[in-house]
This record gives structure tokens, C-alpha cells and sequence, in this order.
């Protein structure tokens, strides 16, 4: 097999940015019917290599091969030529056109000139039906739920009928049953004799699906080896140089008896009449299916989104914040999903977004401290390992390490009750490790935490209690004894409707 | 979420796709409606021949301005150099058409000029990567004064036969108006029209699925040149001759039109058919304030009454 | 037009009391605010007369095309006259063509239309104001020197019309050099500003030709801040002018473009309607201002905004004896 | 931006060198230098020391103008209200106010409470911007068709005197107001919280929001500061002309827009600083000044002054890829 020409490939590619050395010398190829996974800290350079064998970016040094030939100028363009199809992470979407006309951008099939709507319709349902996408395909990408516009990133790259499929961490937003839907797709796929590249920081998925494996760090690459034979703690080894320890902490239960937030019939955005109890000291999940209206009970308590209750006290104080410097000021902070979106100011310093809660909240024309800024900033870089100078915009930061960003800002404020979207989205294990860690200290020292999560385990492996939300409504509330993956699919999926008590 | 099977066929995508379009315009489309009836009522000779034809006279540059902005907006541009443009469209229109080259000749002038002040300032704003309001702001001195140069006091002249056909007693401008909507739903039908919106909302994904970013933005500007000074020679015609500063107030109403159409800022958001009944809704409350017989003052807070509720009302039924 | 044959545009139809449409292009400025205010004067009493029941007033806001758009209207609300200032020189034509047709009375006065399918049009000679200008200022500089101009905005009949008028003169005295030029709005701030730093590049200046509005003003002001000696200045009748005009001493000269044309279109509309006979170009001899005659302006100050401008004189006698011109 | 970085004394040093403001700076002074070879009395004293007092009143109007621009909003009545605190000032003089204090006082009230209106408008009603500040702009052309011309009287205020005439030190008392102004203008946007809220706003407005940062009263205050700019600059016009008059301050609009972004402020929010828009005023009237003297025809003027603002634009600055 490994005799056969790769179908795409880098052979000793660099690149840097502004004279930061990013990729050294990689090189990387994708043989048919392989799929083939590519794993490193968050900045190690696997996005920056994609973005080079699709022709995003061009090299610095190195070469880009096509059946073994090398190709000198690589464009978007010519890699659409060459079958290659990338699934960015929901980055090349238009929320205004429809699923149809996202699936087909750049490829569409043209009558006279013009776009042939019934063709495209066509094979824009083909693309979806693939990945269980059954939406009208009239409906604008806007409306949908960040899962399902990861979705119709993944029908968009099947469309163009690839012969090499790259996948930047596809699953970091997709519900268990998506995933599924996924993996089973890229076995299929495999099997049709396609080369298919695949980025994740789950690494059960990568164990589940791939055979060979590229780990970058720093810039180079450390290992390329077949996967068969490895087992998950042999892949951390190979991605972070050591034994890695155990990737949740222990649990301890942690008795207490105050409650720090508890609303009665409590209704935002599509969540009705809830009731909830979130007790000072323990991390509470809530799962289900994507789109549920999770994200909404997370930002009602917030006060983000207009909220109605029959009674709510919060952290002592009865009502619901009205707003959100009401909610900071009582105790509450949040960390969005959509980091570059609702996170995060990429355009502005590291350091300025990390210190945003406290200007938010500070007299307004009290003189800022510099000094004490970077200290802060310093020590919250170094809690939460966020290396380089924290004076680059935000944007120049690896998607995990955005994600840190996010989570760092609100440390110094020392919240009672930390509301959390899916935290460890696109975060490499190592700080998984760590952010998990911390909230269980965090938890520990008798604060809340709300951890909403698409990945299951974490919420198996990490809560006290999970609330399992469907249509709106919470359908199970599962204590510790009662936690597992079946447990929490089941209850999601509403086959069937349980109250289990501990 | 609604998680429904699609139970439509597939041929009938083109349609659907259009309607869903609607949804963010539809509140405008009811507040033109409202105008548009109190005109009718106001003023019953609006649905005679002449009444019909005067009034789609009166829209039609600002609708074609409001068209010209409203393509720049989808890609995230801005122009606030259509007034001079207009100017400059009236200005070689009436020192051209009466010349040796005819009226054919004029319009083919008119018409390069247009795209060629279009795609210059597009190749200046993409490929040069200059903020497109101040570009724009300098090329709008920049215009003027050559129109300054062609003609330095109102005057030329436009064949009357032109003047009448467009500006007589004839539905011409419906007719023309109809046929620019037909032409720029055509355009939005090629791959290189409905990546307008791509190239406006994401550039960077849009480059990376393949899509020609810069070329669509500097298409939309050629093609705004080419409607904006298009609104210059039918103001010529419809004036009989050409005026070197007509077109000024053109830049404020062309923006004012196309927000209030409902065509966002930064790129990507809104459509055509919005900008258009902004463009009406902006010439109807002229005619209504007058038959309502409003005096100066209160057509000033009247104006910026309507332009705010017509924004304002739609936000209130999001929240 | 001969004695007998009413007006142009008059068809006889329409019957008193007549409403009268008053298409102003920007009613904000305080020139027009006082022409205004001229008009509604002159509607009261026509009211009185029972000849005049309503005065329709529209502000196309600046904008020619707007105007257009007003007209129409008023031609829909079949309106019995229309006086305007025209936004444009050729724009308006076509729209009053069809209002003419429809027998309506159009006085176009101040800005005038390029058009003969109006009822009459009212104004001064701009022409003849920047021949009398000129004439006043080369004098007033011994026939030689350095001179600045000062013009309205670039692209206007009028302010071209003016500049022209001015050209005979210019070249009669080869002696009189024009160091610069310059095209303003017709306000003091940006004469002011274009004044200084031409005093700064061209030291030596003998006398300034203003054509017209507040640019004097400012021109006055330029000099007096750089602690320069005035220079022979000519201008227009805005109040502060003339009030700088006596407290520095200047040696000047100003006409006008009295506010109250906008009255005697209204009047002269009336007129016609009624089946007078009205000249088809009614010119209005520009008053003048000197030395002479300054205080009598000055006197009457106070009756006049700070940012205005002191009109001559009017009354019915004055209009009659307009018309009566041929 | 990169001037206010932390960094050490000569990376601090080289970053200010390399700085937008600086640059934007070192073109007015080439400007300068070019203009004097051109035209002999460009380059004297008096003439640049009138040239930066010009450049305070659009410097005050864009003062307001930058903090709505990084704000993510942009001033469309700003010259609306520049005429109506010019117009209005004369009729809120009164005998009881020997200094005329009071009166600019109660203008600059007026004024703020005109930017407040616009605030109101874009937080809560949630209209754009550009639309609220227009129909504001139109609103106070209806204001102004009941006000202007009744100030039969003028009204003499020896505090705006002083302000358009004096020079204490040799140095006109405009530009002082503007240096004044400057600091705190500075300070305020670059050394407080209140303005770090106003760059979060402009950058990500929900981010901002969903970090805390109070966005009602955040865009109140940007818009009413706005207002008040753009009074004070009506005032020292008003000083400066020694009469207000309707239009007097249209020539503001455009121009604090263009010293916004000239001097390196994205017009797209976010990014910026009132030290660009300091040299990009200066670089407006210096370009206007140099045009007045250069004799050509209208057309050729309107045609250089474009160019130059196009040719200097492409020297101070591309706007940097966003999102
Ligand atoms: N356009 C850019 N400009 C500057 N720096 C960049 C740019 N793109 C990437 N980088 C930097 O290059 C490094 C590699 O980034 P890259 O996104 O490839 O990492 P990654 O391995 O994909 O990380 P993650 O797992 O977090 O997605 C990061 O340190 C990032 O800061
Ligand atoms: N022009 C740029 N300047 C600075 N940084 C950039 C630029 N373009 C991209 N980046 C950053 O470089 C990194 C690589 O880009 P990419 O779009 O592949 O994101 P990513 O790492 O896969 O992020 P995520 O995991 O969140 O999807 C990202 O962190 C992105 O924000
Ligand atoms: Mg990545
Ligand atoms: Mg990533």
C-alpha cells in the first residue's frame, strides 16, 4: 500500500508568520483508502499544514505534491481541481445563503452561465443526505445550530466528490449521534478508496477511525507511524513527549447543602417552565442533543436573553439578574461556545481581552494600572499555560488557545458560579486536562459550576449531576451514581423518559 | 430547530430559496404598501397613464442609486462618491448625445465611464486594500471635478425625442426598472453574482471553498459605476440637459435607501428588493408629506420619523 | 407679447382665490427664510384682497431632483401658480414645461430656469453685478493692482454668470492682476479660511472682488486677524458685512439680491392669473450700497437676523412700477 | 494602536516610530515642507499656526467622531449640530452672565443631550447608526428653520470672543481648547476602563456585551460625548466667524470622518486612536489651504485635492484583514 503514489502531499514544508517559525520542515502524506490522523497541541501547526495542502496559504519553503507531482503555486482553485475537499471548522459558511447554495460555493454546476438551481438541488441533497443533513435545502445557514452548520462544512466538502477529504477537527461541535453519522461516513469512504485527513483532539474518535497518524509539536513532526498497535495512552504519549496521568481527576463528592442558584418554572429562548437547582460545590452538566435549548437556559440565568421565572434566587438574591453586569456582579460569569463570535476581540491583545470583565466592571474613569494589567495577565498566561507575548491579537492564537483566553478572563473575578458552553471545544488534552482540573478545584472551594458539553464522557467523567435537556425541557436530572454515556443518549434521545433519583 | 424531512422535490430549489429572502424585508414591504395606498388615496391621478409614469420617473434614479449602493454593502463596500458619479453620467450624456456620435454613442460613453470609475475604485479598494469609505470620499472629488471640467455650468442638451421617450408620458421607467430587476436576478443566478454575498459575509471562507473573492467585489463596484451613472443620463434625459452638481444628494439617500431596505454593513446582509422599497419608501413620503400638505418643518421631523420607525419597528418585533 | 394677449402660460381658467405653490430648494438658510418671510407677507395681503386663499410651501432640501419631484406634485394638486428658486439652471425645465402647459402661472426668480415655459421670470442682472463690481473695485484701486476674487460655488449659473460679467472689465485694465481665485459657498467661515492663507502665499494685495452672500465678511475678517490693512472690498447686503463695513471704515461697494423678489413673485403670479400682462423677463435694477447711502441700511439693522441680510426697501408702488417696464 | 503598547523603552520607541499617528504626522510635516518650496508664505508661522487653529474645530468634531467611530458607529449630525450650537449660542445669551459661561454651558448641555438622543436611538430603538445620526441631522434642519434668523440681536459673548480671537502667549486660544481637549480625549479613551469598554464595544459588540460591558449607558456616553465635541467646536466657530449662520458647520462632516480615518482609525470599529485623528485634522486643512492657493480651474482643484487625499491614503495605511 505504501508503494502507491499519495494521492496528496508535503514534502519538508515551512511556514511562518511575520517571522514566527510555525511549520519546520513537515512533511505528511495521504495515501488512498487510509485515514490518516494528524494530532498536536492546540498551535502546533496542523491547521497552518492544511491550509497548505489546500492552497490557502503557500509555503515557505518545501514542496506540496499531487499524485507525486509536485504542484508550484497551489490555489483553492487547483486543489478543487485536484479532488481535494477541506472541511474547515463552520469558517467558510454565509449565513445568508441557503444550505443549497453554501453546499455548492465555488463548485456550482452552471447551465448558460447561469447556476442550475435543479442540478445543484440535486447534489446539494445527495452531499446531505450523506451526513444526515434533512433540513429544507432552502434554509438559510444562519438558522442553523452551530452543529448543523458543521454539518452542511462536511456536506460541502462531499460535493465536490473528493478524492482527498480534510477534516479540521469536525466532531468539536457535533452531538454523539452526529459524530456517529461521521464516523460511520468516513469508514464508507475509506473503504471507496478515498484519502482522508483527519484533525481531533478526541482521541477515542482518532483510536475509533484512523490507521496512521502524524503528531506535530512545536512546529515539527515527531512521529509517523502507523496507528495499529497503539493504544489512547501510547497516542498522548506520542503527542506530549510523557506519560500522561489520568485525564479526569479523581472525583471526590463534595457534601453541600446551599444552593446557589434555584429557579422555578423558568423559561428563556426555547427552554420552558424549568425547574433547577444548582448547588454551591458541585459541576452540574447539562446534555443532550445539540440544540435543545441548553444554550439558551445558560444564557437566560445570565441574563443575556429576556427570562421569565415564578421565583429565582441567585447566589442568595432572589430574581434573575436583569442583564449581564447585574449577573457578573452577583457572581455569575459565562464562557460561550462560539469563542471567536462571542468570546472573544481577536483584533485586540491578548492581555486587553483577558482584562475585558474587569473594565467592564471597574469605575469607569478610574486610571488604568499597565503594571498591574501585565501582571494579571502574566499569571493568568501562566495558570492556563498560554505561552508568547500577550500583546498579539487574539487572533493570532491557535484555536485552543483562544479557547483558554476565553476561560482566563474571568479568573481574576473569582466567580460563584461559572456558566459554561462547551469549554473544551477544539482544546488538545493536555489543557483539557487542566481546565478540568481547575474546575473541579474550582468546584471544590464550594462555587458552582455549569458545564454544558457535546462530549458525553466529559459530562460521565466530570459532573456530579447532569440535566439532560430535550425540546426545551429538562428530561432527566442523572446523580453521580447514575452516570454514564447509554445514560445520557438514552435520556437525550427521550427513548425513554426517566427521573432517577440518588 | 425544526428537524423536518424535506418532503419538496429537489427541482423547485430557485423559488424557495428566493421566498426565505423575503423574511427580514417583509415589515418594509408593508410600510411602502401603506405609503403607497395613502398616495393613491391622496392623490387618485396616480393610477392614470401619466400620474403612473410621473411618479415611476421620480424613483427611478434613486432607485437606481439605491441599487448601486446596496451591491457595494452586500460585499461589505461603501461608495460615497454615487452622487458625483450621477453627476458625471448627466454631464457626458448631455455634451455627448447631441454630438456626432448620437445618442448610441452617448450611452456607450456614459456606460464605459460608469464601469470604468467602478472598476478602477474597486481595483483601488480590494487589491490596494484602502478603507473603500475615504477612497471613495476622495474619489467623489475627484469625479465631480472632472465633471466640473466637462461641462462647468448646467447646460448641454439631450435629444427631446430621448427626453420624451423616457421622460414623457410613457411607462418607460417602469419598464426600465423591471427590466434592470430581471437583469441583476440573472447576475444573482451566476456563480460569480451569488458570491456577492460570500465574498461580503466571509471572504476568507469563501476564498478558501474557491470562490473568486476579489473579482466579485471588484465586479460589484464596476456594476455600481454603471448603474450610478446609468441614474445620471436618465436625470439628463428626464431634465433635458445636464447640470455638473445634480447628482450630490444622490450619496446620502443611496445609503439611507439601502439601510433602510434592510442592507446590513458589514457585508452579506439583506437583498435587492429591500433596498428597492427603502428607494420607494424614501420617494412616496415626498409626494405624501406634500399632499398631507405638511409645512417645511414638520416634513423635516416627519422624514426623520419615518426613516427611524421604519428601522426601529422591525428591530421591536424581533426582541 | 403684445397688450392684449395675456401672459405666457395663462389660459384664463383659473378663477380667484388662487393657491399659490411655493417651491423653495432649501428653506433653512436665513436668506431664504427672509425671502420667506417677504412672500408670506405679500400672501397675507393678497389674502385680504380675496385673491389668495392658500400658500402651499415645499423645501426640496438642496436637492434639484427632489424639486422636480415637488413640482410634479403641485401640478398634480392642480395648483393655481408656482414661484420658485430653481435648484438648477436647466433641471427644472421639462417639469415646468408640463406645469406651463396645464395653464398654470410659474414666476421663477432669484435662480433662474433655462427655459422660456414660464409665466416670467424675476431677477437681477448677475451679469451686470459683476460688471458693476469690477468696474467699482478697479476703480477704487487707481485702475492697477493685485487683486483677489472671491466666487460662489463652482457649477452654479449664478455664480458663473457673475464671474463673467466681471471678465470685460478685467481686460480692459491689464494692470489689474488676479492673483487667485476661489469657489466657496456663499458663507463667511470658508472665505475667511480661503482668504488667509491666500494673504499668506500673495502678501501684497490691493483689492478683493467678492461676488456675493457673506464671503466679504469673512474676506474683511481674514484681514483684520492677520492685522493687515483692508483693501477696497466689494460685496453683497449681509447684515454683518455692512456692520464690519462702518466699524473698520472700508472703502466699498454692494448690491443686492433683494429678499423681497420672493414677494413680488407672488405678486406678479397674481397679477397674471388675472389676466394681466406680465413682461416675460421682469429685471430688477440692482440697488446699490455706498457711502453714501450705508447708514440708511445700517438705520434699519435691528429689524434684520445678525446672519441676514438688510434689504432695500418694497412696496406695491415698486412692483407695479416693475411690471410697467418693458 | 501600537503606540499605547506596554512594552519596553526602545521597543516603545520603535513602535511609536512605526505608529499611524506618527506617520500620518510625518506626512503633514512633508506637506508642510513641499508646500513652502511651492507657494513662499505657506510655510510662515502665522500661516501654519492659522492652520492648526482650523484644524481644532475639525479636530473637536472628530474628537466625538473617533470615539463613535472605534465605538463601532459612525456621526452623521455632527454638522448639524456644530450650525446648531453656533446658531442657538447668541439666543441663550443673557445680561446676567457677564462671561458668557453660562450660556456656552447651556449649549454644550444642548448639545450633549442632542448626542444622548442619538444614543438612545441606536441602543434601545437599535437603529443603525448611520440611519439615527441622519434622521437626527434632518430633525435639527426642522430645528433650525425655527431658530435661525431670530437672532435679530447679535449677542455678544466675550467668553466666544475670546475663544475665536485671543492668543494668550502667542498662541491662538482654539488650539489651547484643542490641546486641552486632546488630553482628555486621550486619557479618557486610552487609560480608562470607561474607554477599553468602548474598543470591546467596537471590535465585538456581543462578546463586549456577554463579558459585561454595560452597552446602553457605554453607547449613550459615546454618542452624547459626540454631541458635546461637536457644540464646543460650534462654539469656537461661532467665535472664530464672529457669526453663526446656517451652514457653517456642513463643512464638519465629511471632514472629521475623513481626519478619523486618515489618521488610522477603522472606520469597521475597534481600532484607533484620537492621537491619528490630532495629525489627520491638520492634514485636512493643510490639503484644503494648499489647494486654495494652487490657481487652477474648479475642476482641477476638486480633481488635485482627491488625488492628494488618495495618494496620501495610500501612503498612511492599509486597513488590515478582519474577521
Ligand atoms: N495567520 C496567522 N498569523 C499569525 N500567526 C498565525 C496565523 N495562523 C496561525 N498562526 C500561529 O501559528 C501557530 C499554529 O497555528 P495552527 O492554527 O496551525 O495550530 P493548530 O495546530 O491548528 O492548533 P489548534 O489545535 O488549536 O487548532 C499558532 O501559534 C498560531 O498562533
Ligand atoms: N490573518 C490572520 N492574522 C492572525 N491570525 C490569523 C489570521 N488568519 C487566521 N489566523 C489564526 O490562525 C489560526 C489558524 O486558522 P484556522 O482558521 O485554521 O483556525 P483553527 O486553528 O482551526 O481554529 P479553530 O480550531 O477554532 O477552528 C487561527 O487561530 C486563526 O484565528
Ligand atoms: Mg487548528
Ligand atoms: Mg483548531
Amino acid at each position: 500500500m505504501t508503494t502507491v503514489a499519495p494521492l496528496l502531499a508535503a514534502r519538508g514544508v515551512s511556514k511562518a508568520f511575520f517571522g514566527n517559525p510555525v511549520l519546520r520542515g513537515v512533511s505528511i502524506a495521504l495515501q488512498p483508502g487510509r485515514v490518516h490522523a494528524l494530532l498536536g497541541e492546540n498551535g502546533a501547526g496542523k491547521s497552518t499544514l492544511i491550509n497548505l495542502l489546500s492552497g490557502a496559504l503557500r509555503p515557505d519553503g518545501g514542496e506540496i505534491e499531487v499524485d507525486g507531482r509536485a504542484v508550484p503555486r497551489m490555489t483553492p482553485a487547483l486543489a478543487r481541481q485536484a479532488g481535494i475537499a477541506v472541511v474547515q471548522q463552520e469558517l467558510s459558511l454565509t449565513a445568508s445563503l441557503s444550505i443549497a447554495e453554501n453546499v455548492g460555493l465555488g463548485a456550482y454546476p452552471k447551465r448558460f452561465g447561469l447556476i442550475d438551481y435543479k442540478e445543484l438541488a440535486a447534489r446539494a441533497k445527495a452531499a446531505c443526505a450523506l451526513v444526515g443533513l434533512n433540513e429544507p435545502l432552502s434554509t438559510p445557514v444562519g438558522h442553523l445550530a452551530l452543529g448543523r452548520r458543521q454539518m452542511v462544512e462536511i456536506a460541502k466538502a462531499l460535493y465536490r466528490k473528493p478524492r482527498v477529504l480534510i477534516l479540521d477537527e469536525p466532531t468539536s461541535s457535533l452531538s454523539s449521534t452526529e459524530t456517529k453519522i461521521l464516523t460511520d461516513l468516513l469508514e464508507r469512504l475509506r473503504g471507496e478508496g478515498i484519502a482522508i485527513l483527519y484533525i481531533s483532539h478526541r482521541l477515542n474518535e482518532v483510536m475509533a477511525l484512523c490507521q496512521h497518524v502524524t503528531v506535530l509539536k512545536d512546529g515539527t513532526c515527531t512521529a509517523d507511524r502507523s496507528l495499529v498497535g497503539t493504544d489512547a495512552t501510547g497516542l498522548v504519549r506520542l503527542m506530549v513527549g510523557r506519560d500522561p496521568g489520568d485525564l479526569f481527576p479523581k472525583w471526590q463528592p463534595f457534601v453541600s447543602t446551599t444552593t446557589a442558584i434555584s429557579v422555578r418554572k423558568f423559561s428563556a429562548g426555547l427552554m420552558r417552565d424549568v425547574d433547577l437547582d444548582i448547588r454551591a460545590g458541585e459541576v452540574l452538566g447539562i446534555g443532550g442533543l445539540v440544540g435543545q435549548g441548553q444554550e439558551d437556559l445558560l444564557l437566560g440565568l445570565y441574563g443575556a436573553i429576556p427570562g421569565r421565572t415564578a421565583s429565582a434566587v441567585v447566589n442568595g438574591i432572589s430574581g434573575l439578574p436583569g442583564g449581564v453586569p447585574k449577573a457578573n456582579a452577583l457572581g455569575l460569569a459565562y464562557v460561550p461556545a462560539d469563542r471567536k463570535r462571542e468570546g472573544l476581540h481577536l483584533i485586540h491583545p491578548i492581555l486587553t481581552n483577558m482584562m475585558l470583565p474587569a473594565f467592564a466592571r471597574l469605575p469607569a474613569l478610574k486610571l488604568r494600572s499597565r503594571k498591574t494589567e501585565r501582571e494579571t495577565g502574566k499569571s493568568l498566561a501562566a495558570q492556563l499555560a498560554i505561552k508568547g507575548d500577550l500583546q498579539r491579537p487574539a487572533q493570532a492564537l491557535s484555536g485552543g488557545n483562544q479557547q483558554k483566553v476565553a476561560l482566563a478572563k474571568w479568573m481574576p473575578h473569582d466567580p460563584l458560579v461559572l456558566l459554561l458552553n462547551d469549554p473544551t471545544r477544539g482544546v488538545d488534552v493536555e489543557t483539557k486536562r487542566e481546565i478540568y482540573l481547575m474546575l473541579r478545584t474550582f468546584a471544590a472551594a464550594g462555587k458552582a459550576v455549569v458545564l454544558l458539553s457535546s462530549d458525553t464522557s466529559e459530562l460521565v467523567h466530570l459532573c456530579d449531576r447532569v440535566a439532560v435537556v430535550r425540546e426545551g425541557r429538562i428530561t432527566a436530572t442523572l446523580e453521580r451514581a447514575a452516570l454514564s454515556e447509554e445514560a445520557i443518549v438514552s435520556a437525550a434521545m427521550g427513548a425513554e423518559k426517566q427521573k432517577v433519583a440518588a | 430547530m425544526s428537524i423536518v424531512p424535506s418532503a419538496k422535490s429537489t427541482g423547485a430549489l430557485y423559488w424557495p430559496v428566493q421566498a426565505r429572502r423575503n423574511i427580514g424585508v417583509r415589515s418594509l414591504f408593508l410600510v411602502v404598501l401603506a405609503f403607497l395606498i395613502a398616495y393613491g388615496v391622496l392623490f387618485p391621478g396616480l393610477f392614470a397613464a401619466s400620474g403612473f409614469a410621473k411618479f415611476t420617473q421620480s424613483w427611478f434614479p434613486l432607485a437606481l442609486v439605491a441599487m448601486a449602493q446596496a451591491i457595494l454593502m452586500l460585499t461589505g463596500g461603501i461608495s460615497l462618491a454615487i452622487g458625483a458619479t450621477v453627476s458625471l453620467g448627466a454631464v457626458i450624456a448631455a455634451t455627448t448625445m447631441a454630438g456626432p456620435f448620437g445618442v448610441a454613442g452617448g450611452a456607450a460613453a456614459v456606460a464605459l465611464t460608469g464601469l470604468g470609475i467602478g472598476a478602477a475604485t474597486g481595483f483601488i479598494v480590494v487589491k490596494l486594500r484602502l478603507p473603500a469609505i475615504v477612497v471613495t470620499l476622495a474619489g467623489s472629488f475627484i469625479i465631480g471635478g472632472a465633471a466640473l471640467l466637462i461641462l462647468p455650468r448646467p447646460g448641454g442638451a439631450i435629444p427631446a425625442w430621448l427626453s420624451d421617450l423616457l421622460a414623457g408620458d410613457t411607462p418607460a421607467a417602469f419598464v426600465l426598472l423591471v427590466v434592470i430587476v430581471l437583469l441583476w436576478k440573472l447576475y444573482l443566478a451566476t456563480p460569480l453574482g451569488l458570491s456577492l454575498y460570500a465574498a461580503g459575509e466571509n471572504p476568507v471562507g469563501a476564498y478558501r471553498s474557491g470562490v473568486p473573492v476579489d473579482a466579485a467585489r471588484v465586479a460589484a463596484y464596476a456594476i455600481s459605476g454603471l448603474l450610478s451613472t446609468g441614474a445620471g443620463l436618465f436625470v439628463a434625459a428626464q431634465t433635458g440637459s445636464g447640470d455638473p452638481v445634480i447628482g450630490t444628494a444622490f450619496t446620502l439617500n443611496s445609503i439611507a435607501a439601502a439601510v433602510l431596505g434592510g442592507i446590513g454593513f458589514l457585508g452579506g446582509q439583506g437583498t435587492m428588493r429591500g433596498a428597492l422599497a427603502g428607494s420607494l419608501l424614501l420617494s412616496l413620503m415626498i409626494s405624501v408629506m406634500f399632499f398631507l400638505g405638511f409645512t417645511p418643518v414638520a416634513q423635516y421631523v416627519a422624514q426623520g420619523l419615518i426613516i427611524i420607525g421604519a428601522v426601529a419597528i422591525p428591530q421591536f418585533r424581533k426582541v | 407679447t403684445t397688450a392684449n394677449a395675456a401672459a405666457n402660460c395663462i389660459k384664463g381658467d383659473r378663477k380667484p382665490p388662487y393657491t399659490i405653490g411655493w417651491a423653495d430648494i432649501y428653506s433653512v438658510p436665513t436668506w431664504m427664510k427672509q425671502t420667506q418671510g417677504t412672500i408670506e407677507a405679500e400672501v397675507e395681503t393678497l389674502k385680504k384682497q380675496g385673491l389668495v386663499d392658500k400658500l402651499v410651501v415645499t423645501d426640496a432640501q438642496g436637492d434639484a431632483n427632489v424639486q422636480i419631484q415637488q413640482i410634479q406634485s403641485m401640478i398634480d394638486s392642480n395648483i393655481d401658480a408656482i414661484i420658485l428658486i430653481a435648484g438648477s439652471s436647466t433641471a427644472p425645465a421639462r417639469v415646468l414645461a408640463d406645469a406651463c402647459a396645464k395653464g398654470i402661472a410659474i414666476i421663477n426668480f432669484d435662480s433662474l430656469v433655462d427655459t422660456d415655459k414660464v409665466t416670467a421670470k424675476v431677477n437681477t442682472d448677475s451679469s451686470q453685478w459683476g460688471d458693476q463690481a469690477a468696474k467699482f473695485l478697479i476703480n477704487a484701486i487707481g485702475g492697477k493692482g493685485k487683486i483677489l476674487i472671491l466666487n460662489g460655488p463652482a457649477g452654479i449659473s449664478v455664480s458663473d454668470d457673475r464671474r463673467k460679467g466681471a471678465d470685460a472689465e478685467l481686460k480692459a485694465h491689464p494692470d489689474v492682476k488676479v492673483l487667485a481665485e476661489t469657489n466657496t459657498p456663499y458663507n463667511v467661515a470658508p472665505a475667511q479660511e480661503a482668504v488667509t492663507s491666500l494673504l499668506f502665499a500673495n502678501p501684497e494685495i490691493d483689492g478683493i472682488l467678492s461676488l456675493g452672500g457673506a464671503l466679504s465678511a469673512g474676506a474683511v475678517l481674514a484681514l483684520d486677524k492677520q492685522g493687515r490693512d483692508q483693501v477696497p472690498i466689494t460685496g453683497e447686503n449681509a447684515r454683518q458685512f455692512l456692520e464690519l463695513w462702518k466699524e473698520k471704515g472700508l472703502k466699498s461697494w454692494a448690491t443686492m439680491q433683494p429678499n423681497w423678489l420672493g414677494a413680488f413673485a407672488a405678486y406678479t403670479a397674481v397679477q397674471a392669473l388675472q389676466g394681466k400682462d406680465v413682461p416675460a423677463f421682469v429685471k430688477i435694477p440692482l440697488p446699490v450700497i455706498d457711502n453714501s447711502n450705508i447708514d440708511e441700511y445700517l438705520a434699519r439693522a435691528k429689524d434684520f437676523p445678525a446672519d441676514g441680510y438688510i434689504y432695500s426697501p418694497y412696496d406695491e408702488e415698486l412692483f407695479k412700477k416693475l411690471l410697467a417696464q418693458k | 494602536m501600537t503606540a499605547w503598547n506596554d512594552s519596553a523603552g526602545g521597543k516603545r520607541a520603535s513602535a511609536i516610530l512605526k505608529s499611524r499617528p506618527f506617520l500620518t504626522l510625518a506626512i503633514v510635516a512633508a506637506v508642510w515642507i513641499v508646500a513652502s518650496f511651492v507657494s513662499r508664505g505657506f510655510g510662515a508661522y502665522g500661516h501654519l499656526r492659522y492652520l492648526v487653529e482650523l484644524g481644532a474645530v475639525i479636530g473637536l468634531v472628530a474628537a466625538g467622531q473617533t470615539f463613535v467611530v472605534i465605538a463601532g458607529g459612525i456621526d452623521l449630525s455632527v454638522a448639524a449640530i456644530v450650525t446648531v450650537s453656533a446658531i442657538s449660542l447668541p439666543l441663550l445669551s443673557w445680561q446676567a452672565d457677564p462671561t458668557g459661561l453660562v450660556s456656552i454651558l447651556a449649549v454644550l448641555v444642548l448639545t450633549t443631550i442632542i448626542g444622548v438622543i442619538n444614543g438612545l436611538g441606536v441602543a434601545l430603538l437599535r437603529v443603525h447608526p448611520m440611519i439615527m445620526t441622519l434622521a437626527m441631522a434632518t430633525f435639527l434642519q426642522g430645528l433650525l428653520i425655527i431658530i435661525a434668523g431670530g437672532s435679530a440681536v447679535t449677542a455678544e459673548n466675550p467668553l466666544v470672543h475670546w475663544l475665536g480671537n485671543a492668543r494668550p502667549a502667542g498662541i491662538p486660544a482654539g488650539i489651547i481648547l484643542w490641546i486641552a481637549t486632546s488630553a482628555v480625549v486621550l486619557t479618557v479613551m486610552h487609560a480608562t476602563p470607561f474607554g477599553a469598554r468602548i474598543f470591546a464595544m467596537g471590535a465585538n459588540p456581543l462578546a463586549a456585551s456577554l463579558s459585561g460591558v454595560p452597552m446602553t449607558s457605554t453607547t449613550l456616553a459615546v454618542y452624547g460625548i459626540s454631541g458635546f465635541t461637536a457644540g464646543l467646536a460650534g462654539v469656537l466657530v461661532l467665535g472664530m466667524n464672529g457669526q453663526g449662520y446656517v451652514g457653517i458647520g456642513d463643512p464638519y462632516l465629511l471632514a472629521s470622518i475623513a481626519a478619523v480615518v486618515l489618521g488610522g482609525t477603522s472606520i469597521l470599529g475597534g481600532l484607533g486612536t484620537y492621537a491619528g485623528t490630532i495629525p489627520g485634522a491638520i492634514l485636512l486643512v493643510t490639503i484644503t489651504a494648499l489647494i486654495t492657493v494652487v490657481n487652477a480651474s474648479p475642476g482641477w482643484r476638486s480633481i488635485l485635492f482627491g488625488s492628494l487625499i488618495l495618494g496620501l491614503l495610500l501612503l498612511s495605511g492599509r486597513e488590515q484583514a478582519r474577521r
